[in-house]
């Protein structure tokens, strides 16, 4: 189906129809590139390997394309249109100053194989992001050639080989939380390591007598979050710490919830070694859309010469130069990591100080205590432990009074005009509702979140049909997932093949 | 600064409300000797007109103003307002990664585009949604070429960047994988065909990282009869105008995208691109859009082929990545159809042009020459009478970023210099360069 | 009703709830500014006039200010959404690099009063447009202080009335045709003139005959637009041309639809002598949601004396001053007109040259030609002449037959993803609609938007209440006009008072 | 560069279906002897990037850098980042005056949000949602001022903006009005109160053009003692700290709002502000948007008291205007819901602060004096022994834009130079530019 032309019929704000493909709108002979004609006399080169035809991209002008991906970007939600509760994730507002900064040619049109003498001023972002990062987290140093959490954790993992390898007993287990994010197992995986997974107790948190089961000699270490996914304090963590160093394991620390601990409590003085940190949630960078990111790991004093490199430094002479740590696992990044995101956080560790980073942790916990306080009634929360930044409710009781699932309740959220919470994760909660309003959220605002909960539980309980066929007034309704897995069409070529 | 939207008020009210006084008191069940007594040496904060000019002052304090010759995998290529505009739409700027599809069509659109733009380029039928940046996404192919072969040994080219052959090196180390690295001679890759060994895959760049245009026939044709998967790093707008990977019958091409769409950025953010045969589909590392019907039968996007994937799948995913580098392939999305078939071939062939036309000057100059003698595609190794690191320090007094000095990854190349040309260095700049490059020497 | 929160309910993408006001977004205590600490002595300055209290300004935080701005935006329709085919009104797209040249700092940062020797650059520019402009219009000289088409008339009448004062005939009377456009009557009033109105012929022009029979010693001018408001040349523009010279009488183009005749004829040409460009039509600088235009008046050769001034002028040695013509009229503008529009229409000329500006007149009128053709068996065409880059559609027979009007044809086809045309206008054309899709639109958009209206007018026979209700997918329905008339609710205090 | 989607293909198709053969054929009812045979002088066409180098090029070639101490009305304050990103916003910069409602109620509701906010610093209960500047706002409140009052003589102080009086003088000669100037004795309006005659306004700057504090009490007791409206020009950035027009009886208040989120863009596009009494509500010009309900009670925006207009009312209308700065007004909204009210207070408060500071410094200058002997807020007329226009030249040598000669408007200050101060200005800035001006002067 050839729909072209530039209709704007795909937007929600005028009509509900979907949106052609571009290569749907391409027509041949149309052209938005623009380029001088060449200026130096042209040579027939003979070059080898050159293909007969250019590739077979589409041909639109720059009207239709404009038009295209505006379509596009209305049939989108974003934190900038309203809350986006989705947990684990930590959505909130990236402040536009921070945009600024990452847009300023300085550091935009910088080519990364500059030499250090004529890129002082990115230098010197990065050696102050690393110093705040290393002070908020009680670590000694960092690097940010990790351009996600994910690619810290496997950083982190290659750390952990290196120290085990240098001391003579290279191990082969990593302990995780059964509660644990999935990049957890599947880094340990990509290390060339054995996931073993250690079970929640009842108060939601790590139980110490299976870690202590579990623990032996060949456990290289122990990867953590703290708050766990379950947005709860993990209370013994000490005793957990002491536990993984008594047989000389490492404990790695996943960041992804460091935005609730802010200038609390740092890993660092919990007995943690290693820690990423996710700029992308706590520092406001924003998600992208899914990235980019940037994953920086920070070390404790003794694990500084794994860390992946070069790093900069500042110089007797207070030049920065960059500095290859003495037994580096390597570069894990093809050139520095994600520059421009760190800029970003760096703008805006400048802007909220020491105390705007506090009150981060404050209002995020705040805001979760309060609407989890709010609809705690209706959606049961399934541990006693006051929560973090982020709680799980969980929608099982609403399931065996209606049949409304969390995924209904999720699906039902658009409709009140707010982002759906993460759904059915953790594991270890049935119908888990994973929600995490963020401290940039008004109280009114959590209120409003709360109240939409509510009402759709209401619903559930008068309509659940209608909630089965939720979200109403998105720009499609719900997909049918299996069948894209089923018969995949990945790319517009495999349209043809079908 | 602060932008958090509560009042005192509300805070008092908030806190009054869940029995609290203080708001130190949300965190009383953390034990008391773990958390912070004094404050932390943190900076004081700022206003934003202060910030502005604390970052204003370090941006300025770089050199990107220099006419750009490096290259490397990062290239100085035209990247047009309306390709930045819409790529920093916050609809796109502020959302997750689309999980939620009925909200989030716009973004899992554009990568089905963006993955459909990737295949047109690559020449191969599945591409995915973006890695994180070009070596990285080398080290998933490896990944991938030894999980589809059971096999624990890597050849690669030394003419592949000496940056992705550390990052796969990093990995390997760590995996108990051999990597084997086959010479280049006069700068193609010389594949010791008869080497002993059973790889899982034979990595080379195309063009190379001194810019040449390698054989494809030969290289595919080896890995093939080897039992391995033929796996080419290209250079996205060279294929523009060079045969592509699928056309060539590698099995998985991989790519740093930034020069589609992406600043220079200091090499990062960027983007990776990663493509595969059909028969490789489900061994796919990251996110994959794809295209189904709602319950209306009305056209849809969603994730798909999610039990590859470390949330679904765990410790046995294909790969552990979560984010990516989304916005940098909306970016890549948009420009490549800015581009169209006629951009991307213009765009790469005025580079190729510029490039030989350079070279030519630069040849003339004494005691300069160019250090490769197969064909080059836009970028070159010149080998120079002098420390290459001195001249890009004394060329960026004359207003040129020379190019990447080699001999820190080539020690062979003592005095190679790797220079780059993109179609927006004009005829003024490339004679600056080669006269300023004279001067230097002759200064020497 | 204060409703605070940043609950994004307002989206058309994700629910259909009013936006709150800021107000309603307010509460005390939220701060969405930032300054820097005053860092010179804060002195007791005892100054007279001083408030008691800061103005009743909305409180509110930056995350909350940007959400409510981004979903108002999601509420409105744009160019870059779809095309737009207003009649009159030339919303064509504009080019993104042109927004590019609006920003640059040398521009945008630049205080009016710095003298011409700091600021040759823009004066550089402004000279290059004035140049493009004369030629394309076929005038002398140009003065780009009217900052809108309607400020470009009273600039011209003033300028008619100078020359008549000057000859000592001060005149009193300004002929206009019954078809023009509001703002030709409005100006003529504001300039002290009578304004005299002659009819338009069975064919949709002038009435060569009625134009003699008003047109006398007392006759200052003439305004006309050509093509005129039905979007037909007028074929006896030399004639009319020479009655009004033939008095010692001034004609005057309104150039609101200069797009047509780009490089294909030109107004100085056909016998104008004072011509106004609406900049934010003709030369794609966007329309701003209302404003800002830019409406340069240029002159023939024996005018330019009374042109409002100073204006840039390159001197002998190559530099531009600033330069009053002799017997300047005086300043229309507090400074020198709205000089950044006048920047991007210069981008624009500059990209397109000659060529490129000729194709524009071309393809306004062939996409124009060519939705008059499709759409022309329903919709009665009143005028036989060939249409330029618009046409005057008619809905009577739609009317008779179905009850259907003009206003319910425009009101349903944002359904369809489309902007509505221009409806009752001109008044000369009953069931007006006014449909100019510019050349901008591929053809295929130009068969969307033909298809739209024919299937309107089938759902005109088979369900006429539909429409009456249209439009049905934007985020409010028919508002209540005469409501909003009779109890005027301008301003947030204006609500507490009723 | 062309903006035309059609290929030559797509052209030869539609010229086909209109029996036409070539493009010309689409003119030919045009009389063949007006028609254009010749080509025009035009310039070439250029690509982009040849666009960007010459564009960019002349905005290279202006000072836009100094630090500026010029304000007649155009002020340097801080423009936040986040205001320019929603203002640009292209649902805001793409469409056309919101006369389709439903397809406009974003601009519809800001403009809305807009007039509420110009009413709350104004004093005044209605605003309308924009005229092109504050000088054309002058000529418009002058007009409605002769409409509502049928008289035809209007007074002005000469402590108004130059500028404005020469607007409203261009506009009173062709409609026959006289205009009354006031004296400025000292730097504040000397009204000549028992002068002859009817007015129909009395118009003043609030601070006047000088930067002088007027006497409101006395100005709007004498216009309502003639029978005429007061009208204010103010300065909306001092309206965060002083009286409201509305507060002090004025009828009329207008301003040039580029101080609100608008850059100072050499002059224009800015912003003209308009505020009136309940009582004048239907003789405002320009667009109003008022709030109504949709069919199903929603609460929706609409363009209102249309019967004012000129597309309505034709040669009755109340103004001509049609299209206003509506892009301007959405960024004094969003700026001046950034600001709030303490925001705007301190910017103002910054501001007289150190203009005061400043004017002390000044003071210190040998041969040189503060040309006001009353209270001025953030701007003041330094009295020079040198020529100011050379004195301007001489300080851009040095960084700074030193501010508006006076001599060109107030011949009786013949060493005048007008020095405007805004928040922006640090302390360095301030004693730099004393010490320069110190030496510019030491140096003639
Ligand atoms: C708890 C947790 N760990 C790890 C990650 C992985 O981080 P990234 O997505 O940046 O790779 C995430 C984010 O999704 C997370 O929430
Ligand atoms: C025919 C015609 N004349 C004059 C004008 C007035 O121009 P402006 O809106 O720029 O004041 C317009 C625009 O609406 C128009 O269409």
């Amino acid at each position: 189906m050839r729909d072209p032309g530039a209709r704007a019929s795909s937007t929600p704000l005028v009509g509900g129809s979907a949106e052609p493909t571009l290569r749907d709108l391409s027509a041949p002979g149309r052209q938005a590139w623009s380029l001088p004609d060449l200026d130096v006399p042209r040579r027939n080169l003979d070059l080898p390997e050159m293909a007969d035809a250019p590739p077979a991209l589409p041909e639109v002008a720059e009207r239709d394309l404009v038009a295209h991906f505006t379509r596009l970007a209305h049939r989108n939600f974003g934190v900038d249109l309203g809350a986006y509760p989705l947990g684990s994730c930590t959505m909130k507002y990236n402040p536009k100053v921070c945009d600024w900064a990452a847009e300023l040619p300085g550091f935009r049109d910088l080519h990364p194989s500059a030499p250090a003498q004529l890129t002082q001023g990115i230098l010197e972002a990065v050696v102050e992001a690393e110093r705040i990062l290393c002070e908020l987290t009680g670590m000694s140093r960092a690097s940010f050639q990790p351009p996600a959490g994910a690619a810290g954790e496997l950083t982190g993992l290659l750390i952990m080989r290196a120290y085990h390898q240098e001391k003579g007993h290279p191990r082969h287990k990593v302990v995780i939380p059964d509660a644990s994010h999935g990049t957890n197992p599947a880094s340990v995986t990509l290390a060339g390591y054995e996931a073993v997974s250690v079970p929640s107790n009842a108060k939601g948190m790590v139980d110490i007598d299976a870690l202590r089961a579990v623990v032996d000699e060949d456990t290289a270490g122990l990867m953590l979050t703290n708050p766990n996914t379950l947005g709860l304090f993990e209370e013994d963590i000490e005793v957990i710490a002491q536990i993984i160093h008594e047989v000389d394991g490492l404990v790695y620390y996943d960041g992804a919830n460091l935005n609730a601990i802010l200038g609390v409590v740092r890993p660092g003085d919990m007995g943690f070694d290693i820690v990423h940190s996710n700029l992308h949630k706590t520092f406001a960078t924003p998600h992208g859309g899914g990235g980019p990111g940037s994953g920086p790991v920070a070390v404790v004093e003794r694990l500084i010469q794994y860390l992946p490199g070069p790093i900069p430094t500042p110089a007797g002479d207070g030049a920065i130069v960059w500095e290859q740590p003495a037994a580096s696992i390597g570069r894990v990044h093809g050139n520095h990591g994600n520059m421009l995101v760190v800029v970003r956080a760096l703008t805006y560790m400048l802007a909220l100080g020491g105390p705007g980073l506090e009150r981060v942790a404050q209002r995020s916990v705040l805001n979760a205590r309060y609407l989890e306080h709010l609809v705690g009634k209706e959606y049961a929360i399934p541990y006693t432990a006051p929560c973090m930044h982020e709680f799980v409710a969980s929608a099982e009781n609403l399931k065996k009074e209606t049949g409304i699932r969390a995924m209904d309740v999720a699906k039902a959220l658009p409709d009140y005009g707010f982002h759906a919470p993460t759904v059915y994760f953790p594991l270890v909660v049935d119908e888990a509702l994973m929600l995490e309003p963020t401290e940039t959220e008004s109280p009114e605002t959590v209120e409003a979140l709360a109240k939409a909960l509510l009402e759709i539980a209401d619903v559930a309980r008068q309509d659940p049909e209608y909630l089965h066929d939720a979200p109403h007034h998105t720009p499609v309704s719900r997909l049918d997932d299996a069948g894209a897995a089923r018969s995949p069409v990945l790319t517009w070529f495999m349209e043809d093949s079908q | 600064m602060d932008f958090t939207p509560h009042s005192d008020a509300d805070v008092t009210r908030m806190l009054g409300i869940l029995s609290l006084e203080r708001p130190e008191d949300l965190f009383s069940h953390i034990p008391e000797h773990a958390r912070l007594d004094g404050a932390l040496d943190l900076p004081t904060p700022l206003s934003e007109p202060e910030v502005m000019a604390r970052i204003g002052g370090m941006s300025a304090r770089n050199t990107a103003g220099l006419t750009c010759f490096a290259g490397g995998g990062i290239y100085d290529h035209y990247l047009p307002p309306v390709v930045r505009a819409l790529t920093m739409r916050p609809e796109f700027v502020t959302s997750y990664t689309p999980y939620q599809s009925e909200v989030s069509q716009g973004v899992l659109q554009v990568l089905y585009e963006f993955q459909s733009m990737v295949a047109a380029i690559t020449g191969l039928p599945i591409a995915n949604a973006s890695l994180y940046d070009g070596p990285t996404a080398g080290l998933e192919a490896v990944n991938l070429a030894v999980a589809a072969t059971r096999r624990s040994e890597v050849w690669v080219s030394r003419g592949l960047n000496p940056h992705t052959r550390e990052v796969i090196e990093t990995f390997a180390h760590a995996r108990d994988l051999t990597v084997i690295e086959h010479p280049i001679v006069g700068g193609r890759t010389a594949w010791a065909h008869d080497a002993p060994g059973e790889p899982a895959a034979m990595v080379f760049g195309q063009p190379n990282y001194l810019g040449v245009i390698e054989d494809y026939d030969e290289a595919v044709a080896l890995a093939h009869d080897k039992g391995a998967l033929a796996i080419a790093a290209v250079d996205p707008i060279m294929l523009g105008t060079l045969r592509s990977p699928g056309a060539a019958g590698c099995d998985v091409a991989f790519a740093e995208g930034q020069p589609l769409g992406n600043p220079m950025s200091f090499g990062g953010p960027v983007v990776g691109l990663f493509a595969v045969t059909e028969k490789l589909m489900r061994r796919v590392p990251g996110r994959l859009s794809g295209r189904t019907v709602d319950r209306f039968g009305r056209t849809g996007y969603t994730l798909t082929l999610r039990t590859r994937e470390q949330d679904i799948r765990r410790e046995k995913a294909s790969s552990n990545i979560c984010t990516n580098q989304t916005l940098n392939a909306v970016a890549a999305a948009i420009h490549l159809s800015w581009l169209g078939p006629n951009g991307i071939r213009e765009t790469a062939n005025q580079s190729i042009q510029k490039a030989h036309y350079l070279a030519k000057r630069i040849e003339q100059i004494k005691a300069v020459h160019i250090g490769v003698d197969s064909a080059f595609a836009r970028e070159f190794p010149v080998l120079l009478p002098l420390d290459p690191d001195e001249v890009v320090l004394a060329m960026a007094e004359r207003g040129y970023l020379a190019g990447i000095p080699l001999p820190h990854h080539y020690p062979d190349l003592p005095g190679g210099l790797l220079v780059a040309v993109t179609e927006q260095r004009t005829k003024e700049d490339l004679d600056g360069y080669a006269t300023a490059l004279e001067e230097v020497i002759a200064d020497a």
